[in-house]
């Protein structure tokens, strides 16, 4: 094992699945001489060069689209969108052709392609770029949504990703670029579509994923100094969505809370909390609490932002209300 | 071009105004279901263009994609039993009217969202761009889909980037009950080209033998590694822009006007004064082709429909 | 009171607010000449001229954001999305523009405009024009989303929205034009944001809006003449949400079916759950259920698309389940 | 024009460039957030073109947007106070950096999304069409932003309804890292506007004098309803892109090469050359801006922050 940034873990799984298999290659907004926005891909255009490592105008609708084009002939683009706020641009491409081409055409259809964007505010970018709309992108079969809270998981699943045969949206998050986590040496890929428990607990389960991971951990350890001992079950992948481990630690605590990024309304937490209703019932102790983003355009201020934003002692709070 | 060839895009035009004429009344009979959009009128168009592909060229259209798919060696069959919706169907049923595509005989389908198949071409074209493969995207797609967003992406993006894509233009005059001039900031489509500083022409749609004479100089351009090119071909749709078109935008003798230049009509004549076929063979392909799209009924309405399993198939390639 | 279609119902309240102001207008694709894809503007171009219905270029980001923009003239314009599924290409104008504007600009900017659009599957057309993703708009704070089940409602609900400051997407679905109800003689409007009891009951809750009412009522007519009372509460507007009458009627029922149309997860039955679970709790005697489409892209085949939809037998089951 | 007008213009010039140098400096302080794009180097292009507009001209533009604002007639202040996201800023400490406006000034915004606000800008030049007002709309868009799909189909819409608009594209040869000639299909950017048949024009936007003329005539002939007119204006930015932009596309010596031709520098020349401003003079202004500046600092710093109640206001204008 090596403690490496997300960012790092990021850039290393491009750079192996690159080296690995030819057929890869990035495409989106400033990958190649810039470095990658948030610098993820510096350093790859020296390598690969900039067709592989390949600059696009300011287009998302035909940076998606191209990268669907591109794996309908075999090839495994990796598409980048500088961030999920601009994925809008693109949302006719991403809900309407990357997950249905396969399906509609009784499956002769087939695009390994990978869209890498970027959720998540509190860094004062104004409402229009500090959006956490992972739920919309979830509600549609046929695309796979995939978001990680640590270096090690974003590392596998990227692999697992670019692997795949199937649509991918795969959702970092701005605010854990320098997140430093311990990730295996090596080649090792993480299945998608499997929940993982982050952290063991006995009193309540904490259901998250990606930066609000890190908000519930921390929370976790405050109330550890009370004694109070919770479970974190981190979903990694908001589609397919696994339940098995939420309901298993469900069952040993029967008591929840979901914490999101997002807003409240059709988000990840609604969604999670009626699922432990319809499948474990009579484990219910105590009403399901769900954390998340107050229901407003993210405001450019600091107070204003960081009080629309779930903090830790949002989660303590809603921790100890379903005590 | 053997006699042979010339008889197969007769054959090929009238297969397609037979099975669209069909394919009419099984609408009408509740058999067909969904949009309908027939192709009457413009057959000359894909027939003429796709006759000079090479089979590593790769074709993607929009909705209107019944001749289309003919023309890509679709059996009138296969495209039958896909507007019945069976699973013989060449999408299995599962796409429909709108929705039919063989990418062993390299087209890549009928796309309902206007426009918004054209970044997927030029996304094709990179990819044997990539592998150096010597193939041209053919993108064929609505003067109305010249004003969306994603034209203009996919234009700029092939130009920048060199590809081998060959865009073709298919004016029929009318966006649904719009016509070009009220939707259009120029109604002569091909200069929209001027704008990504991209070779193009114009060409009459209703004369096979002219469109396939552009078609083939176009792709040899292209193929050439000289960038994409922009071809507008002039045509006309006989029928409305989908069953239960009130057509209220156009008048019947603006209709009659075109149906005077028959693609079909044309070319039967060119054949004929050019000694090239007789009368006599032709009615033979016609009635020929009469046959072969009954054949093609009955195997449809003999098909199976889809098994209920069928539905929860191919939402993901892995599980 | 009178009986009348869906459609007459839209079009007669689009037509007394063009009558009513003049600052109302109508744009969008085939809107004019045609009459509307829906016949929903049949002959208003020859009696308010094509300035006023106005037919637009293929464009549904320029639709929108035109729109927008005579917005904020002063205009309050009513843009016509053909259907939904259209929507995603102009999803960065109505997520992104319309549902910040006033917010982000301190409330300078007020954009009183309308988007009309249609929602719905069952008529074979396949999976990029069938679906009803109503709950990814009500996903963002600053846009309402209303999405009426009756003649009564379509109209008074349309007339709010266009005298509405507020931007509001307006959901009409495709296969209830046809659907005759009573409606009030002359002018009247129905206020935004207000759930209804559409259905007297006692043993269980149905909670629906749109199409999906139309489908609970049969199944309840149903029920009924097995003895089992359901009352039905439609939501007409899901953002805001009011859920004071699902309450009402909950803590009287103690049961609860949702059935909406769209996909089962991240829809608008998670929200509503988790919301009866939160609010009233204590009230609860069985397990929610949730009535929705199948997770998949709509297929084109008849058989298939209609087992993928949530018929009257899938909301009589789900009301025996939970009784 | 009058002395006080040509001294009114270096005035503006000064103080956007100043107000950006300031500005830099609290980001680096930390006290400002977000997004920080400067428009150093640009001064000559807004400051030209708003000096001719009258006041029924509406103004929108993107996220570079604080020179434009303050040639719209926001003080230095509030442009400070929104930078520090104060409740006395002009979007009350909501919008930032990219989202300024003030719509008494007629001044419609900084928005942030490449390319969306040009179809608004087609929707306000349509509302001044049907109300009848002789205000042009001036949209100001940057090189990148001509390749989204929303600019074509606000050009083809504007053209299509000969709408009264002055779309005008600063190309400052980038879109964050990429030049122009690596993501357009055509460097002169003008030549998009052939795509729409419309009338164009390409003026250096070092020179505020030209720019000023070029911009004059483009309004007039908009406002005298020949539909919309297409500007390219030819400029730099000194600076990266936003705050922390690493600066690796291009050489300091082509900055260098740029600055040379600095639009103050060059309009100051011909101030004291034709003898219409004395060194003195536009040395006092300099120091007057300075002052202007430092007070809006003061005023900004010692500005409240927004209540938290704030926070839930205007979500929407009905509960
Ligand atoms: C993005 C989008 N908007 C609207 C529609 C509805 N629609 C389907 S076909 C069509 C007209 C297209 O006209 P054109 O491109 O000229 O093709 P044609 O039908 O004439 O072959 C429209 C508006 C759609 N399918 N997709
Ligand atoms: C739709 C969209 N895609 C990407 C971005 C990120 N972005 C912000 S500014 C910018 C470059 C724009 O360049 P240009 O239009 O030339 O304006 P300039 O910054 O040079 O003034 C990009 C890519 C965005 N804001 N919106
Ligand atoms: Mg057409
Ligand atoms: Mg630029």
């Amino acid at each position: 094992m090596s403690k490496i940034t997300m960012r790092e873990a990021i850039s290393k799984a491009l750079w192996e699945e690159m080296e690995r298999d030819s057929k890869v290659f990035i495409l989106g907004e400033e990958v190649g001489v810039w470095g990658g926005t948030y610098a993820v891909t510096k350093g790859f255009v020296d390598h690969f060069g900039p067709d592989w490592v390949r600059d696009t105008p300011i287009a998302e609708a035909a940076i998606v689209g191209a990268a669907i084009g591109a794996a309908l002939t075999g090839l495994r683009p990796v598409a980048e969108l500088m961030t999920i706020n601009f994925a809008f641009s693109a949302m006719d491409h991403i809900v309407n052709e990357a997950a249905k081409l396969h399906y509609m055409f009784g499956g002769q259809l087939v695009l390994p392609v990978v869209i890498r964007t970027v959720s998540g505010g509190g860094r004062q970018l104004g409402a229009t770029h500090s959006q956490t709309p992972d739920a919309i992108f979830a509600h549609f079969p046929g695309l796979k949504v995939v978001a990680p809270g640590t270096p090690e998981d974003a590392k596998g699943l990227l692999k697992s990703a670019i692997q795949s045969d199937d649509p991918v949206l795969f959702i970092e998050h701005a605010t854990l670029y320098q997140v430093r986590g311990e990730v295996p040496d090596g080649d090792y890929t993480i299945p998608i579509g499997k929940s993982k428990i982050q952290r063991p607990g006995r009193d309540v389960t904490i259901v998250t994923y990606s930066k609000m991971l890190e908000i519930s951990t921390k929370a976790a350890e405050q109330l550890s100094q009370e004694g109070i001992e919770v479970e974190i079950v981190d979903l990694r992948s908001l589609r397919p969505l696994d339940m098995e481990p939420v309901l298993e630690s469900f069952k040993k605590t029967n008591r929840a809370v979901i914490v999101e990024e997002g807003w409240r309304s059709y988000g990840v937490g609604s969604e999670v909390a009626a699922r432990i209703y319809e499948q474990a019932f009579d484990y219910v102790d105590a009403p399901i609490q769900r954390v998340a983003q107050e229901e407003v355009p993210l405001p450019y201020n600091r107070n204003l932002e960081q009080l629309a934003l779930p903090q830790v002692e949002d989660v303590v709070r809603a921790v100890k209300e379903v005590l | 071009m053997e006699k042979n060839e010339y008889l197969d895009l007769y054959y090929q035009m009238v297969l397609i105004r037979i099975v669209e004429e069909q394919a009419a009344q099984l609408y009408q009979q509740g058999k067909i279901g969904g949009f309908l959009h027939l192709y009457i009128g413009q057959e000359a168009v894909s027939t003429g263009l796709i006759s000079v592909r090479q089979p590593q060229d790769r074709v993607i259209t929009a909705y209107r994609d019944h001749g289309v798919a003919i023309n890509c060696g679709i059996s009138a069959k296969e495209v039958m039993a896909e507007l019945l919706g069976k699973a013989t169907g060449i999408s299995k049923g599962k796409g429909g009217s709108m929705h039919m595509a063989d990418v062993k005989k390299n087209f890549w389908g009928g796309h309902a969202i206007v426009g918004a198949h054209l970044p997927l071409a030029a996304g094709l074209a990179l990819g044997d761009q990539y592998q150096g493969n010597d193939g041209v995207t053919i993108c064929m797609f609505g003067d109305g889909a010249t004003n969306i967003g994603y034209f203009h992406e996919a234009l700029n993006l092939s130009k920048v980037w060199n590809l081998p894509v060959l865009w073709v233009c298919e004016n029929n005059q009318y966006g649904m009950g719009t016509a070009v001039e009220r939707a259009s900031a120029v109604s002569e489509i091909r200069q929209k080209a001027e704008g990504y500083a991209m070779a193009n022409g114009r060409v009459d749609g209703m004369d096979i033998m002219a469109v396939r004479e552009a078609s083939r100089q176009a792709l040899e351009q292209v193929r050439s590694g000289q960038g994409p090119y922009f071809l507008e071909v002039i045509t006309y749709r006989y029928r409305g822009h989908s069953m239960g078109d009130p057509e209220r935008y156009r008048q019947s003798d603006e209709i009659r006007k075109w149906q005077e230049n028959d693609p079909i009509g044309i070319y039967r004549g060119y054949l004929t004064s050019q000694k090239i076929a007789s009368e006599e063979e032709l009615d033979q392909i016609d009635s020929q082709v009469g046959d072969e799209v009954q054949q093609a009924v009955q195997f449809a309405e003999a098909s199976p429909e889809p098994a209920p399993e069928a539905l929860f198939e191919h939402v993901y390639v892995e599980g």
